[in-house]
């Protein structure tokens, strides 16, 4: 299929056509920014299951795919939403209930994992984690690593460092390369060709994307292709790496979008206290996930004066003096 | 003039940041520190965040370090490959202190933020690393914030997240860790440093109304305190900064 | 020192300070775009010699240095213009005449290089050169290196993938990062404190930026440090790597320096003429660059014309209908 | 329709270049054969460039690849890190297909741009492998201009610079290299393929009024010439669109 042409569809489809059970998925955005959110809400009312998932820092994002079953196997670096809510209730109960396989990561460890996919190496080399628990507690076993021909045979490798002491390091890390099926990110602007233009911090997300065999990007605005071409070096990722782009505004929401939105307290502090009591939190799904059609009917159930307070300041680009207690 | 204990422990690691150090910041009571220190006695510090934010304005107090408030009039705002490469390249490494907290700290500063009881069948689980591990692992100084309980200060982590002298002299080295690693624990009861020699914690400040008797108390494992001081108090300059200046809307104090 | 400072100078005093004798040096640019030009002349007018140089493809910045005697070791992938101008005629000279030792590398195998440099890790793997001579012939032997500590002991190592076969390799070439004592790069906007704001391609000046102990910046504008924050995802360089900012305009000419001016085919045409020859050469020498005291005396050398000629439109960013034959 | 040898040479090339590609591109003849078949045949190939420009708009010939006219109106212009990625990357790297020049080639399609005589003492330098020992790594398809003179189809490189086929069938893969390899190489005379077992060169096309023996007696191996046809002359549309759209102005043919 040409990489040159219209990629625009509806959320339903690209998350029907390229987010299967079983699936090993990343998604963009950490913590309370940027998490592709619309995508995620689709992926649970689709009750996709079984998926692998990658992630360093997606906090809200991570805890609902948790929470709605539709993650087996997990690699992570850290479950928490930062002090804006208290922090990933429903990974911590899976993991706490054994409902779920996990294997430990560092942010930067996995950061280097999805660019050592994007660059199309085996590995990348750090000295991070050398005499920690995260380099000798393996969550995937050998046996179940050489089964699955998806997951490297090892965690990581330490290994001397072959240039005899070069660069002050006596010995490395090797953490091992990760290719995704799907990485799903939602940015401010792309293309109909899925050029994209991120504004603020871009996490992983270009890595993500570049490692991935398929990508979703959902944006706030579709823009010309001409218009974003008049300042290519600010465009990250280019339409080579996109499979399908979605027009969803508010499609981080309830995490923020630099220049959009800010975060949303109200949402996310409401929710973690549904995710600490299981039928609470299973109310909170019905009502905010499986009871609504897509991602807009659940904005309708946010106060409109709610919306209106987390929408961004022009000069900050968040949203200034909001009520964050 | 009165302050919190949390107000107190924000100054104690204000001080502990110099002029010209390069702050990562985690949220937080160390943002809040990294906050004071460069409105009180660090003016040319540069606070920075994993997520690739340099320098930022920080105008509002981020609530995490992906918030949005995070981006606004940075220097640069990159990703997080970026901002751990800062760290561990030598050349800019070199100039950064880490604030870090963690469930539990052993003698040696090794951090746990992982979990308590078996990592496969956690009692508690906890967030993980983060970006901790690779502070931990790459820079030359780290503050650390802990609350004085018998529990957070144990013989044995549950389970090392974030490598501090691991088991003593040289045991960074012969991991092939940077050298370097913590500076100094700080708690609601006193700070900590580690010894030169054997890397061992040694009690260095109990605050005021605090003996060191109650700290050993509120430990598992012993500590020297023999070179303990009182904690000098808050001063009003420093009070005033943190309350009107850093935290005006007391989200974090 | 503050890095937190105003670090702006002038050319001469940057160049005295932060490239001696021996040292060694990167340059930013490529080929016929922002080589920091000013700077290679002022260095040549300096006398600076011995420097060891690292370059990917710094066509016209590389072959003034070595035309000029400045540099004694290269480690280059290419030696070359483009079809824009003969390629680096001087260069080639040198190495024919054994005038210094040079060692091969490419492109990306550069690249790498610097970006190890700049993570801070002793090495980077990739797959470029299994089976060439590129990794066969070491120009600098084992002997040379294990006496120079700022050299690796090897010019490369072939390992086995250690992840058995992961993301496709069997074995991968691991090339060893680099530490510049210094690096120098042409910018279009600066602040004082040097976070730089890169236009066009970037090619690989940020990771030369960070990998190196000192940098110094030049640039067409210093800019309000405010101007620059309003937009951080832009700044592609902060103040933190930077030792020195210097404001020279037409920093980058004869080379191109995008949104700015474009590379004059007439000066490069000109110099790869006399560089063919040893006595005309040393004449564009005399004139060019010892005989005038800085970069604007090498301008008022050159035709006001000609310096119009090339100037950016607005739109395109280049000289839209320039004579370039 | 008359045409040069020149315009022959880039249309051959323009020719094996298939819709949707990513095309890797050099300067002079290469961009140009890219710039056509964009034009011609291949209305959503992509020309992209090691110094990281995609799908640039090239208003006007670019003389360098990192020419500011391969920067105007491109998809995304970041460095050359990126772009080697790009190739790489087992996703995208599939779909690249690379265009390279050299001094000389052997029958196994590997390169030399870096010098004739010895590596330490050459006779002849040239500007050395740039970005196409890594192409030659890591693309699938690949296509060579060439001079036809005996000196530059030796039997034994004198650097081999950029990886073709190596020494035969398995050989790329031996060494740990992406399989793939060159396609086809594109001279003044003729074009040649890689047989699909020998991975040895063969005569595929000889242009018009050149007999395949002209061809052999400008090589100093030989190459099996049985299936070799005469190739088709640049059709009126295809040398138009050359002419006016792609170089009116005549700097490259």
């Amino acid at each position: 299929m040409s990489i040159n042409r219209d990629k625009v569809m509806t959320l339903k489809d690209a998350i029907k056509t390229y987010v299967t059970d079983g699936c090993h998925i990343s998604i963009g955005g950490f913590t309370v920014s940027r998490n592709p959110m619309a995508a995620v809400f689709e992926i649970m009312r689709q009750r996709k299951r079984n998926l692998h998932c990658y992630a360093h820092s997606n906090g809200t994002g991570i805890d609902e795919l948790v929470g709605g079953g539709c993650i087996s196997k997990l690699e992570i670096a850290y479950g928490g939403n930062g002090k804006a809510a208290p922090t990933c209730i429903r990974f911590k109960s899976a993991i706490q209930n054994r409902e779920i396989l996990f294997e430990d990561y560092s942010n930067y460890q996995m950061s280097l994992r999805f660019h050592a996919g994007a660059m199309g190496v085996p590995f990348i080399a750090t000295r991070s984690g050398l005499g920690t628990d995260i380099l000798k507690k393996w969550g995937f076993s050998e046996q179940m690593r050489s089964k699955d021909p998806k997951l490297p045979d090892k965690k990581i490798e330490i290994i001397d460092n072959p240039f005899n002491g070069w660069a002050g390091a006596s010995k490395v890390v090797l953490v091992p390369a990760i290719n995704p099926d799907i990485t799903i990110i939602h940015v401010q602007k792309a293309d109909k060709y899925g050029t994209c233009r991120i504004e603020g911090l871009n996490f992983a997300d270009v890595d993500q994307v570049k490692a991935s065999r398929n990508v979703i990007v959902t944006c706030e605005e579709i823009v010309d292709t001409d218009t974003l071409r008049e300042k290519p070096e600010y465009n990250q990722i280019p339409f080579i790496h996109v499979s399908a782009v979605v027009h969803v505004q508010y499609g981080a929401y309830p995490s923020a979008c630099y220049n959009y939105y800010d975060y949303d307290p109200k949402y996310l502090s409401q929710t973690s206290k549904f995710a600490k009591d299981d039928r609470l939190y299973e109310e909170y799904l019905k009502k905010f996930v499986y009871g609504v059609k897509d991602h807009q009917e659940l904005l309708n159930l946010i106060e409109k004066e709610q919306l209106k307070n987390i929408s961004a300041d022009k000069r900050t680009g968040y949203a200034t003096g909001l009520d964050r207690r | 003039m009165e302050y919190t204990l949390k107000e107190l422990m924000t100054i104690m690691a204000a001080r502990e940041i110099q002029d010209d150090d390069i702050v990562f910041c985690g949220t937080g009571i160390s943002m809040v520190a990294a906050m004071a220190a460069k409105h009180i006695n660090a003016p040319n510090s540069i606070i920075f965040f994993e997520t690739g934010a340099i320098d930022s304005r920080l105008e509002e107090v981020p609530m995490a370090v992906a918030d949005p408030r995070v981006m606004f009039g940075a220097a640069s705002n990159s990703g997080l490959l970026e901002s751990f490469a800062t760290m561990q390249n030598q050349i800019t490494g070199g100039r950064v202190i880490g604030i870090l907290g963690a469930a539990q700290v052993d003698k040696y500063g090794n951090l746990n933020s992982t979990c308590i009881g078996d990592y496969f069948q956690p009692q508690i689980r906890f967030s993980g690393s983060g970006g901790a591990c690779d502070v931990a692992s790459f820079v030359p100084r780290c503050l650390i914030f802990m609350q004085h309980e018998k529990r957070k200060f144990p013989i044995m982590l549950d389970y090392l997240t974030s490598p501090g002298y691991l088991d003593g002299p040289g045991a960074r080295e012969n991991a092939g860790l940077m050298s370097g690693g913590p500076t100094a624990v700080i708690t609601n009861l006193g700070v900590m440093y580690f010894d030169h020699d054997t890397k061992e914690m040694y009690l260095a400040y109990y605050y005021p109304g605090v003996s060191p008797q109650t700290i050993l108390d509120n430990m598992e494992f012993g500590v020297d305190i023999s070179r303990a001081k009182e904690a000098e108090s808050p001063t009003e300059h420093e009070l005033k900064i943190l309350r009107e200046t850093v935290d005006p809307h007391k989200l974090i104090l």
